[in-house]
């Protein structure tokens, strides 16, 4: 790692202060607890100023990549962000959504190179609400806001990704989505061969990244591959290459900055196990698949449970072992009150009934 | 009469010694410490395997035995009407050669093969130097077993603003193969190329014989991106474009064969003489036919590969022509 | 195991870390101008099976090289060796020969 | 007379070991062989083939009457060998009757009669002349073994350029084979010089030997001379069968069998050992193959491929690197079918079940055109524009209606196939062709390509259709006056395409039509020696750079004719010649269409 000096060449800026905060769709459903410890983190543990609108929506981006939603109308979807976030007199907006990111990327550069699509946008955007929007100042995707804290983060640690029985740094894979920094490589941190966005964390964490021949190749998800239950044989296929290329590397976990890419990597182990009978982590296991906001989260000290761990698909226990986190593993399906939120059925790939070991409490 | 010949590669060193057989006066002002240029890091010339320091030395000894006169360590600053300003002040003369030459492509431009990240990520350059040194191996001091050429690096590539052919890396892969193949006869090479262009004399022989004799595998396809495998390899991915099907490989050592840019210093003689440069930035000759040595002001003659890529041969042959120009031209004064 | 209601692609790269070049190596062994194809396709293009069949000379003696052996023994018999190939060969190839020789080396007779 | 003694043993344990291995072999492989072949025998056994065969043993086994024609020395060097042998065996037993009367004498005693008859009076005037007549055959057969030490030494000098190299077995035969005579020499000598029984050449090699050692010496020596004499023999009857020397016996049966019909087939059968034991392995096949000559490939000649074959020792590269071209069969003493042979050897490597390969042939039919003559160009003539070209006005003057079958591509004949062992495969094509002529009905079928020719003349069954090469067909048309052609003053040569002459016998229809428009100038090597261009597509082992040289040798003697181009009646020649020459090289078509009289 220490001759990846190259992504010192692309560096962007991202804003210090006072965003505009946007969510996923994915993520609001699978990983909610990710997106609530992002807001916890900045607001709480780095005093920044994060802004939601509750009347912000889907960028459609899932949409616009599976050819279901116009150009045109995206354009003015995104136009109405915009137009919340002027309202909301914010200037620096940052996306949950690593699509939402390219979404907003691709279009504001559209804009730049077309100026009579804004102009219609902008048109369009009236015409429907009578509202009117600026331009972002800064447009940043929430693993860049992180990465501009980590030292911040670092200092404030709690744990470090370090093997708490060796002292071994964790062996961590990274996995960056297509859309942070393929279409438009300067607007990612480290470009979009090496990007250094979670790596920068990791190292600045205490762990060690795992560069693997495989680290490239996008997770399978591909919208209409993963959408067409047909196609999803080529999805799951695309993960599989990874899994294949990154498991004699041991990796401890894998770190994702991308909703779907997140996802997949979790639930096609599973699938993998079902269908094959393969798993890529030891004993029989998983890889645990973590999103920059459990990872940061870990760090600082946060309680796996709240941060929404529990919703894995591949069993965490054993990398919180690993890390020395302390955690009640009884309490994994309890949600806030002590209420039972109901517990998945055991899958092949965690190997073995986890209440056996935990005695999870109903 | 003084001739000021800017840069000490084998071209200035032609064009000094063939005006000094005309009866001038020419003075070679070079940037570095020594003579020699880019050739002094290569090993062997194709196609015939002739060593390097066979061409230059001879050259060297010449221009000792004849006392033209050198100026090592000065950087020219700038070119006027009456001679050049150097680091070391003004050179007065009457016509200026410009063998400015060539720069080496930067592979870490070319990032996704990972040349200076991965240990066994080697230019050819480097590679002419290794076997300069008489020791080619991996980072580990191992020997290599898979070896691949990657042709076009540098070269026919947009997204590097490479529009133009570097003409003499296609026999030089074919060449560092055959050499390869001599220092590990039981490795496997393979060549990565999107078109061989074999247009001199002796390269196709040369690159039939790599194929038949020497079992170097030339796959036609550009590697697309090199990542790490564990024990210090490298994976390749490329399309194997006679089959339409990718292809992907460990190779032990990849050899990225560098192209060349335009020399860097071509805007600033563009800067003080307004004379042109062609869209890939080197010179631009007067024409491509008769005034192919000559540039757009009387004075200015080019030699060598300040005005395209060339091979060893074909720079000597421009010295030589220069040479002739500035003489007819010094003669009209 | 669970039938999702989709299988998992195999993948269409060829991968040279795994594909068995044993085979492929002899066979240019024994004939080393193999080597020397240039991929121009006039093999294919006067080949008297190609008029009426699919069989591409040429892909296929390029997937052997690189150790893709499925399918190359069904292909090439479908050459009718009738030699067409040899005299069109720029790089004076013994395309017949390499014919018999994959047959021979990928065959089970 | 006594009969009884030991030095006798190892002669006899030999001739014991050469007749039951003989036996042996020859009645398992006529046992073996097909039920056709055995009726086919059964038909012929009382005709004249039977006296021919007699005949044919006389002169060629015995007196080499096909090696005289190659050498004359080579063939004295031979007939000495085996018809002294065989006067010697046949004039001895007449001794021993003579001596004896009509007892019963064993083996032994007649071929050591001259030991048994020691103490008997040799005075008799008709005994002397059995003495010396016994005395000259053995110069004579002697005379012949220097030959053969010579030739070892010098082959040369008996016309050959190279001779063959020999296996392990071979050379254990070949010496003992040296010394039985020489042995024989010493051991009557000996025996003379004590008893006086020799003639002039045993007498007097035994009065040399007398004046040099004292009489107990030369008793002791007599001994020892006829154990190693016996020695002799005994090692090579042994070695006989195992060896080339196995030739001797074989050829007779062949010949027999062959007069009778049975052949060699592109399927291995049983006749193939008659055939296999029978190479004398004499090494004549080596000079006139031009792989070893222009090529120098020197491990697949004739000689070498039976000799592999007979010891199971034959690799496929030695099956397959072979043009073909007959040229080594033209030149065997034994007339052995090597060709075919060597077919079915690479039946053996290559033959693999037909199962559905070529199922795309079917409906495949590019033919146009209406009419009873057929034109099949074949693969290669599709390669050569101008002969097609060619045809067309030839056939458009002749005023002949043509259905062409291929002239936009068609399936091939299947003789390519069949040449390299793919028998059953090659039947596919030859079916699927046959069935398009027999759709269109035509009468005759022609074609420009030998290959072709020779494969519908050989194994497609057509049974109305007239088969023609065009050489034929246009010299047809021009003998009845179909076809006017206006005489040239170009001097042309002809090479004779293997597959046409060696293999169809058609020489004379090709020069009768060059001759009807130049002047016709042979090369040195003509007719059935014609040389090959070394592009026959019989060969799938020779690389490019050994076919350009044979190509470069045939233009080099093309050339020294002094012609002014070259005519050729086999587009694959045509292709192949134009690389080894300078010369303009034309098919036989070209010149005729060349040189039409056109009609008024």
């Amino acid at each position: 790692m220490q001759k990846r000096y190259s992504w010192k060449e692309f560096q962007k800026e991202i804003a210090d202060d006072h965003y505009f905060y946007v969510r996923s769709c994915i993520r609001q459903n699978f990983f909610p607890g990710s997106e609530q410890a992002f807001l916890n983190i900045m607001r709480g543990d780095l005093g920044k100023d994060v802004f939601e609108d509750a009347r912000h929506t889907s960028c459609t981006g899932i949409g616009y990549h599976s050819d279901i939603v116009p150009l045109e109308t995206i354009m003015t979807v995104v136009a109405r962000q915009f137009a919340l976030m002027t309202e909301a007199g914010y200037e620096n907006l940052t996306s949950s959504c690593i699509t939402s990111f390219g979404i907003y990327t691709e279009i504001l550069e559209t804009w730049r190179e077309f100026p009579e699509t804004l102009e219609r946008t902008r048109e369009s955007l009236y015409k429907a609400t009578g509202r009117t929007f600026e331009i972002p100042k800064n447009v940043s995707h929430n693993s860049d806001v992180i990465f501009h804290n980590r030292e911040q983060i670092a200092a404030q640690a709690k744990l470090k990704l370090v093997n708490a029985l060796t002292g071994e740094p964790l062996r961590v894979v990274e996995h960056i989505g297509c859309h942070y920094a393929k279409i438009f490589p300067s607007k990612g941190i480290g470009g979009s061969e090496f990007p250094y966005v979670l790596a920068g964390m990791v190292e600045s964490w205490g762990g060690e990244v795992v560069d693997y021949p495989e680290r490239r190749h996008c997770c399978g998800f591909g919208f209409r591959n993963y959408l067409v239950q047909s196609n999803r044989g080529y999805s799951v296929a695309n993960s599989r290459k990874k899994f294949e290329s990154m498991a004699p590397y041991k990796p401890d976990f894998i770190v994702c900055n991308c909703p779907g890419c997140t996802m997949f990597l979790d639930k096609w182990q599973y699938t993998l196990a079902e269908m094959e009978g393969s798993t890529y982590g030891p004993d029989g296991r998983g890889i645990p698949v973590l999103t920059y906001e459990e990872m940061a989260g870990l760090v600082l000290g946060y309680d796996p449970w709240a941060l929404g761990m529990q919703m894995h698909q591949v069993d965490v226990e054993p990398l919180l072992d690993k890390m020395g986190v302390d955690y009640d593993p009884s309490s994994k399906y309890l949600g806030k009150k002590g209420k039972f939120i109901g517990a998945p059925e055991v899958a092949t790939v965690n190997c073995s009934a986890v209440d056996k070991f935990y005695r999870i409490k109903r | 009469m003084k001739v000021t010949i800017i840069g000490g590669g084998v071209a200035g060193i032609q064009t000094a010694l063939a005006l000094k057989g005309l009866g001038h006066d020419p003075v070679i002002i070079e940037k570095e410490d020594t003579l020699g240029g880019k050739l002094r890091g290569w090993h062997r010339l194709f196609p015939v395997m002739t060593p390097a320091r066979d061409v230059l030395e001879p050259m060297l000894k010449q221009l000792r035995d004849q006392q033209i006169e050198v100026m090592a360590s000065t950087e020219v600053q700038a070119i006027e009407s009456d001679g050049v300003v150097t680091s070391r002040g003004k050179v007065e003369s009457r016509a200026t050669v410009v063998c400015s030459g060539f720069d080496l492509f930067d592979a870490t431009l070319k990032e996704e093969y990972g040349y200076g990240i991965y240990d066994n990520v080697i230019t050819s350059a480097d590679l002419e130097q290794m076997m300069n040194n008489g020791k080619i191996a991996l980072a580990d001091g191992t020997q290599p077993h898979r070896i691949a050429f990657l042709h076009c690096v540098g070269s026919r590539d947009e997204k590097v603003q490479q529009r133009h052919c570097s003409k003499v890396c296609c026999v030089t892969g074919v060449k560092q193969a055959i050499e390869m193949r001599r220092w590990f006869p039981h490795s496997e090479i393979y060549n990565f190329y999107m078109d061989i262009r074999m247009f001199g004399p002796g390269y196709e022989e040369m690159y039939r014989s790599a194929q038949q004799e020497h079992g170097i595998q030339f796959i036609r396809g550009r590697i697309s991106e090199a990542a790490p495998v564990k024990g210090g390899k490298v994976q390749i991915k490329a399309e194997d474009t006679l089959v339409g099907r990718p292809l992907k490989m460990t190779v032990d050592m990849l050899v990225l064969l560098i192209g060349m840019t335009a020399g860097c210093s071509n805007s600033r003689w563009t800067e003080c003489t307004g004379l042109s440069q062609s869209d890939s930035h080197f010179m631009r000759p007067l024409d491509m036919f008769e005034g192919n040595v000559r540039s757009e002001l009387p004075n200015v003659f080019y030699a060598g590969t300040v005005t395209s890529p060339k091979t060893i041969g074909e720079s000597l042959n421009e010295a030589n022509a220069a040479a002739m120009r500035v003489a007819a031209y010094l003669e009209t004064l | 195991m669970i039938d999702f209601g989709f299988g998992v692609n195999t993948a269409r790269a060829i991968n040279m870390d795994t594909n068995d070049l044993d085979t492929a190596r002899e066979i240019f062994d024994r004939l080393p101008d193999l080597q020397a194809c240039m991929a121009c396709g006039s093999c294919t293009a006067t080949c008297t099976a190609g008029a009426i069949t699919s069989f591409n000379f040429r892909k296929v003696h390029t997937l052997v090289r690189r150790g893709e052996y499925g399918e190359a023994y069904a292909e090439m018999s479908k050459c009718m060796l009738c030699g067409k190939c040899r005299l069109v060969c720029p790089r004076g190839i013994n395309t017949r020969g390499v014919v018999l020789l994959i047959k021979k080396k990928l065959g089970d007779y | 007379m006594n009969f009884n003694s030991s030095f006798a043993l190892p002669f006899s344990v030999g001739v014991m070991v050469l007749f039951v291995v003989i036996t042996y072999k020859y009645v398992r492989w006529l046992y073996r062989l097909p039920d056709g072949d055995k009726r086919q025998i059964g038909r012929n056994l009382f005709s004249r083939q039977t006296w021919k065969a007699v005949w044919e043993c006389v002169t060629e086994s015995l007196l080499h009457r096909r090696i005289f024609r190659v050498n004359p020395v080579l063939g004295y060097m031979h007939m000495s060998l085996a018809f002294g042998w065989f006067l010697l065996i046949a004039t001895g037993f007449v001794e021993t009757v003579a001596y004896m009367g009509w007892t019963p004498v064993p083996l032994r005693g007649h071929v050591f009669f001259k030991y048994y008859s020691r103490e008997a009076v040799h005075t008799e005037m008709w005994q002397m002349v059995f003495t010396n007549v016994m005395d000259a055959l053995l110069l004579f057969v002697l005379s012949g073994v220097a030959l053969a030490w010579t030739k070892r030494v010098y082959s040369k000098m008996l016309g050959m350029r190279r001779t063959t190299r020999h296996v392990w077995g071979d050379r254990v035969a070949l010496t003992a084979l040296w010394c039985i005579f020489p042995a024989r020499l010493l051991a009557e000598s000996t025996t003379s010089a004590i008893w006086h029984n020799g003639g002039f050449l045993t007498g007097w090699v035994g009065s040399l030997l007398a004046d040099a050692m004292s009489p107990e010496t030369l008793v002791a020596m007599e001994s020892v001379v006829w154990w190693v004499y016996s020695f002799a023999l005994g090692i090579f009857f042994c070695a006989m069968p195992f060896s080339r020397y196995m030739h001797i016996f074989t050829e007779v049966p062949l010949i027999f069998l062959r007069r009778w019909g049975i052949k060699s087939d592109d399927r291995p059968k049983s006749f193939d050992h008659f055939q296999l034991e029978a190479c004398s392995r004499c090494g004549i096949c080596i000079d006139p193959c031009q792989l070893q000559r222009d090529a120098g490939i020197n491990t697949v000649q004739g000689v070498y491929f039976l000799r592999d074959r007979r010891y199971n020792m034959l690799s496929a590269e030695v099956a397959d690197n072979c043009l073909m071209c007959g040229r080594c069969s033209e030149r065997c003493p034994v007339g052995v079918d090597i060709n075919s042979l060597r077919l079915n050897s690479r039946y053996t490597f290559h033959n693999s079940p037909s199962f559905r390969r070529y199922d795309y042939l079917r409906g495949v039919d590019t033919s146009q055109g209406e009419g009873k003559v057929g034109y099949f160009a074949g693969c290669m003539t599709l390669l050569s524009p101008r002969i097609l070209q060619a045809m067309e006005r030839i056939f458009e003057a002749a005023d002949e209606q043509v259905w062409w079958a291929d002239r936009n591509g068609g399936v091939c004949c299947g003789r390519p196939l069949k040449l390299t062992g793919e028998v059953d495969a090659a039947r596919e094509m030859m079916r699927h062709n046959t069935q398009l002529f027999q759709k269109y009905e035509i009468t005759t079928l022609v074609t420009s390509c030998p290959i072709c020719l020779k494969v519908f003349r050989e194994d497609y069954n057509l049974q109305d259709i007239e088969v023609l090469h065009h050489s034929e067909y246009i010299q047809r048309l021009l003998a009845e006056g179909r076809l006017k052609v206006t005489p040239t003053a170009e001097a042309y040569t002809y090479h004779d395409p293997c597959e046409l002459g060696r293999g169809c016998g058609i020489y004379d229809e090709p020069r009768a039509v060059v001759k009807s428009v130049a002047t016709l100038l042979e090369p040195s090597e003509t007719r059935n020696m014609a040389l090959c261009c070394g592009s026959s597509i019989a060969n799938t082992a020779i690389p490019d750079g050994a076919q350009l040289k044979i190509a470069r040798s045939l233009g080099q003697s093309l050339e020294a004719t002094g012609a002014d181009g070259v005519v050729t009646a086999c587009p694959l020649c045509k292709k192949a010649v134009r690389r080894g020459t300078t010369l303009p090289v034309y098919d036989l078509a070209e010149i005729v269409a060349d040189n039409l009289t056109t009609r008024h």
